[in-house]
């Protein structure tokens, strides 16, 4: 005891025994949960384990972007939900940030009524919560489409109803894998060949023909095979057979209401984010560019935007973690995204409540760390850099 | 009249490529406008007690179903003769927000403290009753905007208090308080608000004693205040980074101990700093009650879409007409939220340029 | 002797990370004595008069203030702390409060001094400092010469037997450093123990009983006034005191 | 970073407060579960039963104007609670979605889950539930709209198919279109009112769900007359409460109540000759009203429950004629429901 007080009188010793004690508490707590909850499992005789992850989940869903059926395994399951989570997302956050910058740049246009638009659209779209408008579109969509038999259609090849839009689309013959994967290298490779060309630019001053040729050779290279082995894809066209149109790349309302609420949304975000981070850069650098004689797209282009991302890279992220998170809300409107398909339908027809979840949660808490470790990183680096 | 052509051309046709935004500007506005207003005013129906009298509008709004159904909406199942009580609590929140918005009034302090701590125990005295000579309602029976605003206020009051603490902690010498403020934020923060109310509304008496449970709507507000106070710490620790290192050793120097120099000093700098991103959040969370519907709780957007099931009001106008008027309920709510945070700043930008 | 001793200091080492800031440091200082440290930029002076009311945690050697020995013990650390009064070059003033709340902030919540006698006496010391008419303005009112002398009427509302200056002139325009070592000069006058890190050297020549010049982290050179001026031992020293005077 | 270092002082007196409270808290939790054993017990000691019912599935259970809660499922929990507390209103009703209804049964968010569920094996053996006895006797099918000219679910070949999600439906539609070698598409919706609305703006071709459940959404539809149920009934869907498994005696008490019911209705004890009866000769029906023996104590009641059962809430018949039958808006044939003499599938064991 005598060393306790003596202990105590010391900060060292206060913030030890402090920490001590929370450490205590905390473990204290998990054991509590841990074992309250084993106990309730046992005692009703809940099947627990991730031994399900193995069984069949004898039920279909109506997006999946890898094979998925009724047969498949709740594994599977889950991969086709994180999968759906991904596209929704990929999208979401390409036209999220496409619509955010427009619009945030437009609340800075010298045209008052661009700007009063834009600041209109700022206004609705930040305040309405996300659900309502995501329950909205989907409404609007379903309501206002026509039956599949009444489509709008554009010259037999795009068709808008109430269960999708349906475009033009192809498929892979034998050997179309291949060439798909070969364009998808040679994508690749022209990113580090024109990081090459720039290298060279900025070391000699002249323009180097390295993109030129390369691309050059791509479509030699292509033609010659498509020349010696013949085209290995066939179109795709969607066309009405029975009830719904079949063929074709599709696109069901669920996805496209909570696409487009998820852009809609998450641009004004990101319009206020970049409206901001212009108006952080100081008035002085649009000057100095002016000064210099820089036109106001370039001065905006190379001064401007360039010092702008620094500040708005950061919040950018966190919108588009938010869009991620959001794209949660999917469970009200029947999109097959993770928490929907995975939480949802699968948690019920197994009744593993515990173990869903845990996963489930993991996987989002898992993005959520990565990208902020990622954002660390950045900010290490930008500000090095200021330095 | 000439003096708004120079103005326009000024404004709006400087150059050849403002004018053609100007031109797509103006009919976009024209556009929308007209949609709206024969969406909602001229094909809309404005009398009725069911979807008959919507029929004849097949493309407008239908407002009977917002009119006839108005009472649940704001109140849920909330018995008719009790709904006094509600009222009197909307009075008195509306009454302390104005005292505290209204800028002559001095005793603004008191007014904060009494809306933090009084107002939620009498709210809760009131709503749910049980004693003295109040009769019990149970909270399955609240309903509607009143919900939405019991779990946006709780929300708030636990929020802001809760995130000072973690922000504090965040910021503690002490590791392992801070990196236990750390986990609790990067946690909640990290995972969707779906899955935390799922694990709140149906989860929760898993992990407690068998037979240990306490009400569903507590839950979800427990659920709401655990995610809001995750943001709030981190909008309040970037407010503590805003005040200037000296002002923490002039505190320690003068001999005042950590929390004395946090309540008398720091806080109240930092708050102020942090309000725009305070509001933000308080906003956020507003918005975020939408998701208790997914759980079966009726806030406002969950009663609404609970009656477009109504058989008496089965009908391709109504769920649109339902939506729109929720998000009009709560972009006034957010609005007027963003619009006083922004004055607030104003008024703190223009003070800060005399220092 | 010892007794006599306010302020002791010996051996006293500390780091920052691997970097050595002050290397075995001695020294005493007497009730009633006024010493001004001077030195380069970064050779530790700031540091040394901030271990002594614990803003810095030095990492070896002791302090002892008023015979209570400057250790991890909080209560030992309290006590120094309200013995012990410091400005800073940048006042570091409370922006949220009125001058007077500055002033009676820490008599009423350390020491638990009535309101209204923390006010009277925070009047009085606003007197000293001669600045009574703006006890009702927010610092960010006031000029940095004014907000300075807040800072030390500030201090005093502790009565503190002990002040330490960290540069208290070095941000301020050249008027408004004068009215700030008025302020000074007249506190020496009264008899505190005053410590200065400080680079006005008309200011240690009037009223300084030591000057010390410290230059990398260790004191070399240590002297009355006169003589540290008019005759300094060291290279270094005159070195500096050439650059000083070549401003 | 030396200037966040403070004197630990009120730090530690905030943490050393938690940590004292924290275990307090334990402790009255430890006390409480110490207690607490039996459903019965719990639910006699709270006053209230808790009871989960589906979110509004006209027949079974929906709430009326005014909030109050009807249907054959509601009529269950308030049987119950009669049973057991003595007052038919001593019920919490609490509408679950299909997703949740389990979770919330494990976790013991309710006590009883009355919600037209379908007894299987996999959620008998697995989810740690208990099924206590059919109510009601179902079968899937399928709703279509007319003008799409199908006449039997073998023509919805590449259909889109609107469901109820984690559902027996969801995974029986699978099975349909499978092993009839067609293709469909689903929706699955988390509520059956967002299933039976998609499927009314034209979303779906078909919306399948328990016969039922198909009259009663019929009833919500825009039009109702346009839209017709076709006559496949393509799974068996045996309806039961069911109660968490490990608790063998709420398990009975909530079984004997639908015995009771059914036993009731057997008898020709109803609501309006219930207290007439007390006096009857006939020895099943003084057991059964608690005239004679000792029934009700042995499953931890008093021996009036089912008297108070048929008085408040009459008979299993009287119940499924006010709900589903003639005497509601489903006019639904008793069918499989009627009683084994009736040459239905309705068969209580006897109270003796």
């Amino acid at each position: 005891m005598n060393t306790v007080f003596s202990l105590w009188s010391s900060q060292k010793g206060r913030n030890l025994i402090v920490q001590l004690l929370m450490v205590a508490g905390f473990l204290g707590l998990v054991w509590w949960l841990v074992d309250n909850t084993v106990a309730n499992l046992a005692r009703q005789n809940v099947a627990t384990g991730f031994g399900f992850l193995e069984n069949n989940t004898g039920f279909d869903i109506n997006q999946k972007l890898i094979a998925y059926d009724e047969s498949s395994s709740y594994q599977r399951l889950l991969l086709v939900g994180l999968l759906n989570t991904a596209i929704v997302s990929v999208l979401g956050i390409f036209f999220a940030t496409l619509i955010g910058f427009m619009v945030g740049l437009a609340r800075l246009s010298d045209n008052w009524l661009v700007s009063k638009l834009a600041f209109l659209y700022v206004e609705i779209f930040r305040n309405l919560p996300l659900l309502i408008q995501i329950l909205f579109w989907y409404v609007l969509l379903i309501e206002i489409l026509p039956h599949p038999r009444n489509s709008f259609a554009l010259g037999d090849m795009f068709f808008l109803n109430n269960r999708g839009l349906y475009l033009p689309w192809f498929t892979s013959l034998s050997g179309g894998n291949i060439v798909l994967w070969a364009i998808a290298l040679f994508g690749v490779g022209w990113f580090f060949v024109s990081r090459q060309a720039q290298k060279r630019r900025e070391l000699t001053g002249q323009k180097s023909s390295y993109t030129r040729h390369y691309f050059i050779l791509g479509v030699i290279a292509l033609a010659g095979y498509l020349s010696l082995w013949g085209v290995p894809f066939e179109p795709n066209l969607p066309a009405l057979k029975g009830f719904n149109f079949r063929g074709g790349l599709s696109f069901t309302p669920e996805f496209v209401a909570l696409l487009v609420a998820l852009s809609l949304y998450t641009a004004s975000f990101i319009a206020e984010i970049v409206r901001a981070g212009v108006l952080c850069v100081a008035k002085g650098q649009f000057e100095a560019a002016k000064a210099l004689g820089l036109p106001t797209n370039v001065a905006m282009n190379k001064v401007i935007i360039p010092q702008a991302m620094r500040v708005i890279i950061p919040p950018l992220t966190s919108q588009y973690l938010n869009l991620t998170k959001n794209s949660s809300l999917a469970a009200a409107i029947a999109y097959p995204e993770l928490v929907s398909v995975f939480a949802g339908t699968a948690l019920n027809q197994t009744g593993q409540a515990v173990e869903i979840i845990f996963i489930t949660m993991s996987i989002y808490l898992f993005l959520s760390l990565l990208t902020s470790f990622l954002m660390n990183i950045y900010n290490a680096r930008v500000a090095l850099v200021e330095k | 009249m000439r003096s708004i052509l120079k103005w326009s051309r000024e404004n709006l046709f400087a150059t050849r490529m403002n004018a053609v935004m100007s031109v797509l500007s103006i009919w976009l506005v024209y556009v929308a406008i007209e949609g709206v207003f024969s969406w909602a005013l001229i094909n809309a129906s404005f009398i009725g007690t069911d979807k008959a009298s919507c029929a004849a509008n097949p493309h407008g709004a239908c407002w009977p179903f917002v009119t006839a159904k108005l009472n649940q909406f704001v109140y849920g199942n909330y018995p008719m003769g009790e709904q006094w009580r509600v009222n009197i609590v909307f009075a008195l929140g509306a009454f302390g927000l104005g005292l505290l918005m209204t800028k002559r009034v001095s005793f603004k302090k008191e007014v904060a403290v009494l809306m933090l701590t009084v107002y939620p125990v009498l709210t809760f005295i009131l709503l749910s009753g049980g004693f003295l000579g109040l009769s019990y309602v149970e909270t399955n029976q609240w309903g509607g905007l009143l919900v939405t605003l019991v779990i946006a206020v709780t929300g708030i009051v636990v929020s802001l208090p809760l995130g000072i603490l973690l922000a504090l902690g965040r910021r503690s010498e002490l590791p392992i308080i801070r990196i236990m403020s750390i986990g609790f934020i990067e946690f909640w923060r990290g995972v969707p608000l779906i899955t935390v109310l799922f694990m709140a509304s149906v989860m929760l008496p898993l992990f407690l004693p068998e037979g240990m449970n306490f009400d569903a709507l507590l839950r979800c507000l427990i659920g709401v205040s655990m995610f809001a106070s995750a943001y709030m710490a981190e909008v309040i620790r970037g407010g503590l980074q805003a005040i200037p290192k000296g002002q923490y050793e002039a505190a320690k120097s003068l001999g005042l101990s950590y929390w004395k120099s946090m309540r008398l000093i720091i806080l109240p700098q930092a708050l102020v700093v942090s309000i725009p991103g305070i509001v933000n959040t308080f906003i956020g969370l507003f918005k975020d009650t939408t998701l208790v519907m997914i759980v079966g709780i009726f806030d406002l957007l969950g009663i609404i879409s609970f009656h477009f099931t109504d058989p008496n009001w089965t009908s391709p106008q109504v769920p649109i007409t339902g939506f729109v008027f929720a998000g009009l309920v709560f972009w006034v709510f957010c609005f007027a939220m963003s619009h006083y945070s922004k004055s607030v700043e104003r008024r703190f930008s223009v003070t800060g340029e005399n220092k | 002797m010892s007794e006599k001793h306010i302020i002791e200091i010996t051996h006293l080492d500390k780091y920052f990370g691997d970097f050595h800031v002050l290397k075995n440091i001695n020294l005493s200082v007497a009730a009633g004595e006024r010493i001004v440290i001077c030195g380069p930029s970064g050779s530790g002076k700031s540091t040394l008069i901030r271990c002594i009311n614990h803003l810095e945690q030095h990492d070896g050697g002791e302090i002892i203030v008023e015979g209570i020995p400057l250790n991890d013990s909080v209560k030992n650390i309290d006590f120094i702390r309200s013995e012990v009064g410091m400005v800073f070059q940048q006042f570091n003033l409370f922006p949220h409060m009125t001058v007077l709340e500055n002033c009676i902030l820490a008599p009423v919540w350390v020491k638990g001094v009535p309101r209204a006698e923390a006010e009277m006496l925070a009047l009085q010391y606003l007197e000293r400092v001669r600045i009574p008419d703006q006890a009702d303005k927010y610092p960010g009112q006031l000029s940095g010469g004014q907000q300075q002398r807040v800072a030390i009427a500030r201090s005093l509302c502790m009565q503190p037997r002990i002040m330490l200056f960290d540069e208290p002139t070095s941000a301020l325009d050249p008027e408004m450093i004068k009215e700030v070592l008025e302020v000074m000069v007249d506190l020496a006058e009264q008899g505190m123990t005053m410590l200065c890190v400080t680079h006005e050297m008309g200011f240690a020549r009037r009223v300084a009983d030591r000057v010390i010049f410290m230059d990398e982290g260790e004191i070399i050179e240590e002297n009355t006034p006169a003589a540290f001026f008019d005759n300094p031992q060291n290279d270094r020293t005159k070195l500096f005191l050439s650059q000083i005077i070549g401003d | 970073m030396n200037f966040l270092k403070w004197p630990g002082v009120k730090v530690s007196k905030v943490g050393l407060f938690s940590f004292v409270s924290f275990f307090l808290f334990l402790a009255l939790a430890h006390l409480q579960s110490a207690k607490a054993d039996t459903t019965l017990d719990l639910v006699k000691k709270r006053g209230e039963l808790s009871c989960g019912v589906s979110q509004g599935l006209q027949g079974f259970s929906a709430p009326d104007d005014k909030g109050r809660w009807h249907g054959i499922d509601v009529d269950f929990c308030r049987a119950v609670a009669v049973a057991v507390l003595g007052d038919a209103e001593a019920v919490k009703i609490v509408p679950l979605s299909a997703k949740v209804r389990f979770t919330a049964l494990q976790s013991g968010e309710i006590d009883l889950l009355a919600r037209n569920t379908t007894w299987t094996m996999h959620r008998d053996t697995a989810l740690g539930i208990q099924f206590v006895g059919v109510n009601y006797y179902d079968g899937q099918g399928f709703i279509v709209r007319k003008d799409i000219g199908v006449t039997n679910a073998r023509e919805l070949d590449g259909a889109s198919i609107c469901v109820n999600a984690g559902t027996t439906t969801e995974l029986n539609v699978a099975d349909f279109f499978r092993s009839n070698g067609m293709d469909y598409e689903i929706s699955s919706y988390e509520k059956s009112e967002e299933a039976v609305a998609a499927y009314d703006a034209g979303r779906c071709d078909a919306y399948t769900t328990d016969q039922s459940g198909l009259y009663a959404q019929r009833q919500r539809l825009i039009d109702p007359d346009a839209h017709m149920v076709l006559p496949d009934v393509i799974s068996k869907e045996p309806l039961s409460p069911v109660v968490r498994q490990g608790d063998d005696v709420w398990a009975d008490v909530v079984r004997w109540v639908h015995y009771a019911m059914l036993n009731a209705e057997e008898l020709g004890v109803n609501a309006q000759n219930v207290d007439k009866l007390q006096e009857s000769i006939n020895p099943s029906i003084r057991r059964l009203l608690g005239v004679e023996g000792a029934y009700g104590e042995s499953l931890g009641l008093d021996n009036k429950w089912a008297a108070r059962i048929i008085r408040k809430v009459g008979n299993y018949g009287e119940s499924f004629d006010r709900n589903l039958g003639a005497g509601s808006q489903l006019k639904i044939e008793r069918g499989l429901n009627a009683l084994w003499s009736n040459g239905g599938l309705q068969f209580a064991p006897p109270i003796r």
